[in-house]
């Protein structure tokens, strides 16, 4: 008989061949664990090339879940369990394990030609090399393709089914609905009945699997977790930072122009806005990220909202422009959607290592208010500010705004009331004082660079989001109320149709009507407060 | 062209240019120009780069942007996409649109961006003091090259056709009434139109083009009429066997052999092969006018064309069955 | 040619490029060229930037740098300046090259620079996984252009004629023979070669140039042969009263009217006429082979003859000299 | 009678049209200040225009010196002398004189026209309004034509010697030596002997002038000020940077190559490098900065000395090759010859504003050994290190040295062994603590980002310069020596044609041969530790 124990947060990674469909495998338990009311985070990793070659380390795609009944904050560390689809997913990640971690494996992709690719010399399933391991070496593939039998596929087609079946028993182990994804899966495939039924059988048979046999002699459950009440949804950095945009411009009453080049991860940003040419957003992929900011430049100039997104090589690149924004004191959204490591990086992988970067990387003093994200979902709300910032400031126009951890993939149940923290909170998160002028919203030119003593930038962040934020109501829990929220915190121009210049200028300026031209003399005379314009010089 | 139009466009800065400088002669044509034309000086923006030319917008009475080094069509082009009632100039050097903004303007040509670019063309980098520019001829001795440069220049010209560009022109600061025909045809078309000025710098590389002036080197081009030039018309345009045009006497040829120009040839070939009698060395001989004006889709307008803006609560609403996604779940 | 030869150029990296992608057999046909040219490994780098061909040096055993996107060829000019020793290859695709790379690769044509570009143009961005690039045709729907992209894409050749541009050409991944031959002549030649590839991307473009090798589309261009092609090289090329190039029936007009093709013509313009029979929408026809082969002095080799190096101690006096200077005075 | 009056210091500022020769006037006060023993420092302030209309304000030249006779820092702030040579020079440089300041202004230009143009109404030197200065109304210009009429030039030509003239009054009263000023106007008009003879009689017209007239009722001497001894010359910090740069390549025995985009303030460094091309030295005037550091790296790895300068906004451009150049360990150098102000900025104005750029303008953890000048003479120390750090750490090869004040224009008697700072001394100078990573020259890539909780820019640079150098002998006062300075502290590579990889790598890798090669996959291997080249990424 199956004991049922009750746990309070598990950690799953689902790994297999770029081709095992894991990405759908986790995507709908999350899907599962979000109904039950758990609170979760997930992180998927791709592999780095298009389409590595199967069965090799480098083409293993996984999926990890961490689900819990109280709030956590990261996707987790260390999974306590591992569904290994072939050797090399066993392989690829069987360092992360700790003692006494589930490994289900399906067996029947142990062979000796696939082993041998990723350089086992003896089956690990077999060899006691997995002592320290609780392990399930099941022939997935073979009930799969049993379970679908009736329906007439091929057996490779049949077999396709086998990430259902294993997702049909963690489903079991873990106690989670299935109605959810019988539903998905029925509409996904409605137009191939065939390939729907084998996967609903084979969801089904993985349910059953664990049911019947006695291989499994433990069956958890975590309860929901304490979730403020509300409608909730999955969603990625990326599209709640688009939608964040989105709604910042909406609120202004005006257009969304993004300059943008593609960069991974952040080209997502551009691929969702180019699908809202509906909503007033014009999208366009220029030639590279100068010219990318520079025609978000020009668009704000024009009396659009212009915002550039791309990843830390083409901030790098942004610059000389940002600090043009800055001089010319026009609204502007950069958007640093990070990746690892120094020139070109590790596109697929994230870090959060441009900070630093972001805060200081400009010549000749050109100060920009930096906004990071928390979370997903965080992506929105940093959205929502950092046009607002970008609008609103009268002589600090622009913001650049680096979403944090969670560029493409993760998914967080998403909830504006949720506030976590990034996977490398700090030992001991230094408060931001009193000196530290960044934290205030008005965002002094000058002062800017008086940083207090610890300018602590991960604490920085986090700590002074609440202050950057002080209009926004402290209990609006659902997305339905998610507008409310916008209009308390983003100032709407006043016009509709903006003229040249930000609306700021025409009133702080003595102008004696709109044919007046004034923005060209007015270049960078502000800001570093000298009475002449700086390119009326040599040079 | 009453003095009155003009100085609507001359702005309260003190121009600031050295004296004898041909950016002089560009600037007091285009403000004759812009009040001819009609277009009001609200809905006029110059986009510059930096160089000496790029003080351009300072004077001029009109919206402008003085930006940085190379990046103008960048801006423009945001701002052109943007703001369909504004004619956008770009006003850039030999060194802000040749050499480190060259990428965007060969971009920005393909693109057709409607866009109009003045590329104020002194063969020198002038605000820097005297360096050669992609435009040098081979051999220039300058600060930075006191052996002389060793690299073929660019004809910008030759360049704009291989980049696609709908409009390509090419006229001289001293020739006012030149200058205004091009310009005016430029300004005109809808696209994006790049016009060579070829520009006096007296102080880093004064005469650059006196060997122009002095003999018959300069080649008016004339949509539609047979390309002759230099005194009575005696010299002319014919197209060799290899495919290029070359320079003969329209006596030892007759005037019927004398290819006769078409600007609106939707084929860039016979403007691209007429763009080759420009000298990249010494410049005695260049043609001049309007090397190519054909109709293509501006980029801008095709972008506009895909992008709508709902009324404001539509907008929102749209949004948030956007943010609201298909996917939900309640948490009571 | 010895499979033991092409192994030497064989690197000990897995080759991760999706199946069926076009790289493999430029690869292929690229470690077989070498050893057949009697270039030693030790003497080729290859300097690439970033894009799925931009991982071509991996898998080639010489030196190579993978670098930052777009900017091989300007890393390539300083490689190239400073070692005249060396085979410098330039790998790249139509995004790295023709996008962000652009005002590099026009610049390294002018100058002449010593070194051969393979441009990898699979008219798509394979790496960042699919958004439309600048040979992407009108109308194109990709990630980042759901609604069809509005820019006219550029023909690298035309651009590249237009940047003064001493070899050029164009061959195709699908045949090895040629690709061989073009390769052969673009290292052969001293000065900056561009040889534009069509290369297949079975994942984001698949068929891009399947309508080529279906119809009579590919115009083979052979030096100081008519150009004619198709079934029986029925069809052929001839030159238009516009000074354009078209397509005709060789039977309709005679063989002696069809053009003799010359690639070390000094002038580039029939060069250019024909780079505009390659389509820039759908692709259905396009030439292919050595458009233009030119000589003219390189680049770095003009920079190597302005410079000497003296002995070491001669060095150290000299510079003591320098920085001596003229004007001293002394404190006891 | 005429008093002697012993003085400590004093601070001259001549003021002119661009045209007025004030440049030359200050540059040979200078050298007959040097001559005398003071130690002096200066400060030449160009006009931001090529030619800006004579008689303007937009057109003022002007060259100030602070000479003394101990140890000064500073070219000085306010003036005890103004010359102005016109309205213009006395309008743009009242507001920076003290109280009793003394004024020498050529009243031969005073006239209604020259006053309007720059918006006085009525003469200053004749209404009262300098009531606070100690002015000297002279007709400089009509002495002059006297004095030289004997040389038989027109008009206009003749009173282009009014400079000399004032050179030679400032002369008397600051008690200076003639005879350099009169073998160097011989020198330089040697074929113009009628300039030549107008020039040396104006210059000794002035002079006399001085003596005979009863204005002038105290004349000053400055005593020489204890310097080391050794010879000296003058030198511009330009200057010094690029023979810097020559002597640390020599001494590695390796080609130079610069690559670089003309930019003011650092195209000098391009001019100065252009003319070394006999000395094994290659410059490149590239098509954009970004290309310009591209081939500076390109020839780093041909095994040339890779070097690049700009400025501020040119560095902003080069962020994502530095960075790159980190990845790949090779050797580059990055001269930042800073101007004022963001975007294109300032570019005829110096300010030290880009110091946060250089430190952290990267993205991803891509840090650089950072070194900034004292002085226009430690330039040429500060080039001769940062290629010494170039070449020699192992793992960090590229370094960033950004020039600190002192780029084109302002000349110091450059002596090896005087330290000065730049002008803006912060209050009280943090010191570099043991927690400061980056004083030591081996730093560790990931160590750099620890720095301590002042990272306190100025005083780190500054106070870690001595700790840098360790192996600078204490004393080696002349620049006959200097040689050996280089050879104690400039490792030189080992081989004289350098092979394709760093000496360092061939040495630390088992390689098999010349033949095999290694350096594509060592692309970023190293510094951050990963296992596989980042570029083998999607993005
Ligand atoms: C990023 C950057 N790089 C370099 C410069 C320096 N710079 C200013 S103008 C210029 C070139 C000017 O030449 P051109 O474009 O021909 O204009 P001209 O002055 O001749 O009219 C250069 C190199 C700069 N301002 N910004
Ligand atoms: C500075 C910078 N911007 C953008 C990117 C992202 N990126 C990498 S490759 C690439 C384009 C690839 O297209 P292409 O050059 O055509 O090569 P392909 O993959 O098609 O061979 C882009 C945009 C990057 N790595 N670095
Ligand atoms: S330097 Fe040359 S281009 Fe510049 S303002 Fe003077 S004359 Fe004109
Ligand atoms: S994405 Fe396309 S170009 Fe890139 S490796 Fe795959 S098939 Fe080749
Ligand atoms: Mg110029
Ligand atoms: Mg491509």
């Amino acid at each position: 008989m199956t004991n049922v124990r009750n746990i309070d947060r598990v950690v799953i990674r689902f790994a297999g061949d770029s081709g095992d469909g894991m990405q759908l495998t986790g995507d709908r338990f999350t899907a599962d664990t979000a109904a039950i009311g758990n609170d979760f985070s997930t992180l998927p990793n791709f592999p780095a090339e298009i389409r590595a070659p199967a069965g090799t380390i480098a083409g293993v795609s996984s999926f990890q879940l961490h689900f819990a009944d109280f709030d956590i904050r990261t996707p987790g560390d260390r999974p306590d369990v591992l569904v290994a689809m072939n050797p090399a997913a066993l392989k690829a990640n069987l360092r992360d394990l700790p003692r006494g971690a589930v490994i289900v494996a399906d067996t029947h992709d142990f062979t000796t030609r696939n082993l041998a690719k990723v350089g086992y010399a003896a089956n690990p399933l077999e060899d006691g090399s997995l002592g320290a391991f609780q392990v399930h070496a099941l022939d997935l593939t073979g009930m799969t393709v049993g379970a679908v039998a009736a329906f007439g596929l091929g057996r490779k087609e049949a077999s396709r089914s086998k990430n259902m079946f294993a997702l049909g028993l963690l489903t079991w182990l873990y106690s989670r609905p299935t109605e959810g994804t019988e539903e998905f899966l029925s509409r996904k495939f409605a137009s191939k009945p065939q390939i729907r039924d084998a996967n609903i059988a084979a969801f089904r048979a993985g349910y059953a699997f664990g049911e019947t046999t006695e291989a499994f002699t433990v069956r958890y459950e975590i309860a929901a977790a304490p979730m403020p009440a509300g409608t909730y949804r999955q969603i990625s950095g990326n599209t709640a930072l688009s939608y964040g945009l989105m709604a910042g411009a909406a609120k202004a009453g005006m257009p969304l122009y993004l300059g943008a080049y593609p960069i991974t991860p952040a080209s997502d940003v551009l691929h969702e806005l180019s699908k809202a040419k509906h909503h007033g957003v014009t999208t366009f992929q220029a030639e590279d990220e100068i010219a990318a900011v520079g025609a978000a430049l020009g668009a704000s100039y024009g009396g659009a909202l212009g915002v550039t997104s791309t990843s830390g090589p083409g901030v790098a690149l942004k610059m000389e422009t940002i600090s043009l924004a800055v001089m010319l004191e026009l609204p502007l959204v950069i958007c640093d959607v990070q990746r690892a490591g120094p020139a070109t990086g590790m596109p697929t992988k994230t870090e959060q290592a441009d900070l630093f970067q972001v805060l200081y990387g400009r010549h000749g003093e050109a100060p920009v208010p930096v906004l990071a994200a928390q979370s997903p979902g965080d992506c929105f709300d940093i959205a929502v500010e950092a046009v607002r910032i970008a609008l609103h400031l009268p002589h600090s126009g622009d913001s650049c705004c680096p979403t944090a951890t969670w560029p493409t993939g993760p998914s967080r149940g998403w909830c504006r009331t949720c506030r976590r923290c990034p996977r490398s909170t700090p030992a001991s998160p230094p408060k931001p004082t009193a000196r530290t002028a960044s934290s205030s919203p008005t965002c002094g030119t000058r002062s800017w660079l008086g940083l207090g003593p610890s300018p602590a930038p991960q604490a920085w962040s986090t700590g002074s989001a609440a202050s950057r934020r002080p209009t926004r109501p402290a209990t609006s829990p659902t997305i339905r109320t998610i507008t409310s929220s916008w209009s308390s915190s983003a100032k709407p121009r006043s016009t509709a149709s903006p003229p040249i210049c930000p609306p700021w200028w025409w009133t702080t300026q003595a102008l004696s009507g709109a044919s007046r031209p004034t923005c060209s003399s007015s270049v960078g005379a502000r800001p570093t407060g000298r009475s002449r314009p700086p390119c009326a010089e040599s040079g | 062209m009453t003095t009155v139009n003009r100085k609507e466009f001359v702005s309260d800065q003190e121009v600031r240019w050295c004296p004898g400088c041909g950016d002089y002669a560009v600037l007091a044509a285009f403000q004759s120009l812009m009040p001819q034309l009609g277009i009001k000086r609200e809905n006029t923006v110059i986009v510059s780069g930096i160089g000496c030319s790029s003080r351009f917008p300072y004077y001029v009475d009109s919206y402008g942007l003085h930006s940085i080094h190379g990046r103008a069509p960048a801006i423009a082009t945001g701002l052109a996409t943007t703001r369909p009632d504004l004619a956008v100039w770009v006003v850039t050097g030999d060194g802000d649109a040749l050499s480190i903004g060259g990428n965007h303007l060969i971009h920005a040509l393909r693109r057709n961006v409607n866009i109009t670019i003045m590329l104020f063309n002194n063969r020198i980098y002038g605000l820097t003091k005297g360096q050669y520019s992609p435009t040098s001829e081979v051999g220039k001795v300058t600060k930075s090259t006191p052996a002389g440069s060793v690299d073929t220049p660019f004809n910008p010209l030759s360049l704009a056709l291989g980049a696609e560009a709908t409009f390509v022109a090419r006229t001289v600061d001293s020739n006012r009434a030149h200058l205004t025909e091009v310009l005016t045809a430029a300004i005109a078309h809808r696209g994006a139109s790049l016009v060579e000025i070829y520009q006096n710098c007296p102080i880093f590389n004064d005469g650059a083009f006196d060997d122009l002036k002095a003999g018959p080197g300069l080649i008016p081009l004339r949509h539609g009429e047979p390309i002759t030039f230099g005194p009575d018309q005696s010299q002319g345009v014919v197209r060799s066997a290899d495919g290029s045009v070359r320079v003969v006497d329209v006596a030892q040829v007759g005037l019927e052999a004398i290819l006769v120009h078409d600007a609106h040839a939707s084929d860039p070939s016979q403007a691209f092969a007429i763009s080759r009698l420009t000298d990249s060395g010494v410049l005695r001989q260049a043609p001049i006018g309007i090397f190519r004006n054909v109709e293509r889709p501006a980029f801008d307008d095709a972008m506009r064309a895909q992008v709508s803006m709902p009324a404001p609560e539509e907008r929102l609403a749209a949004l948030q069955a956007l943010v609201s996604g298909q996917d939900t779940w309640t948490v009571a």
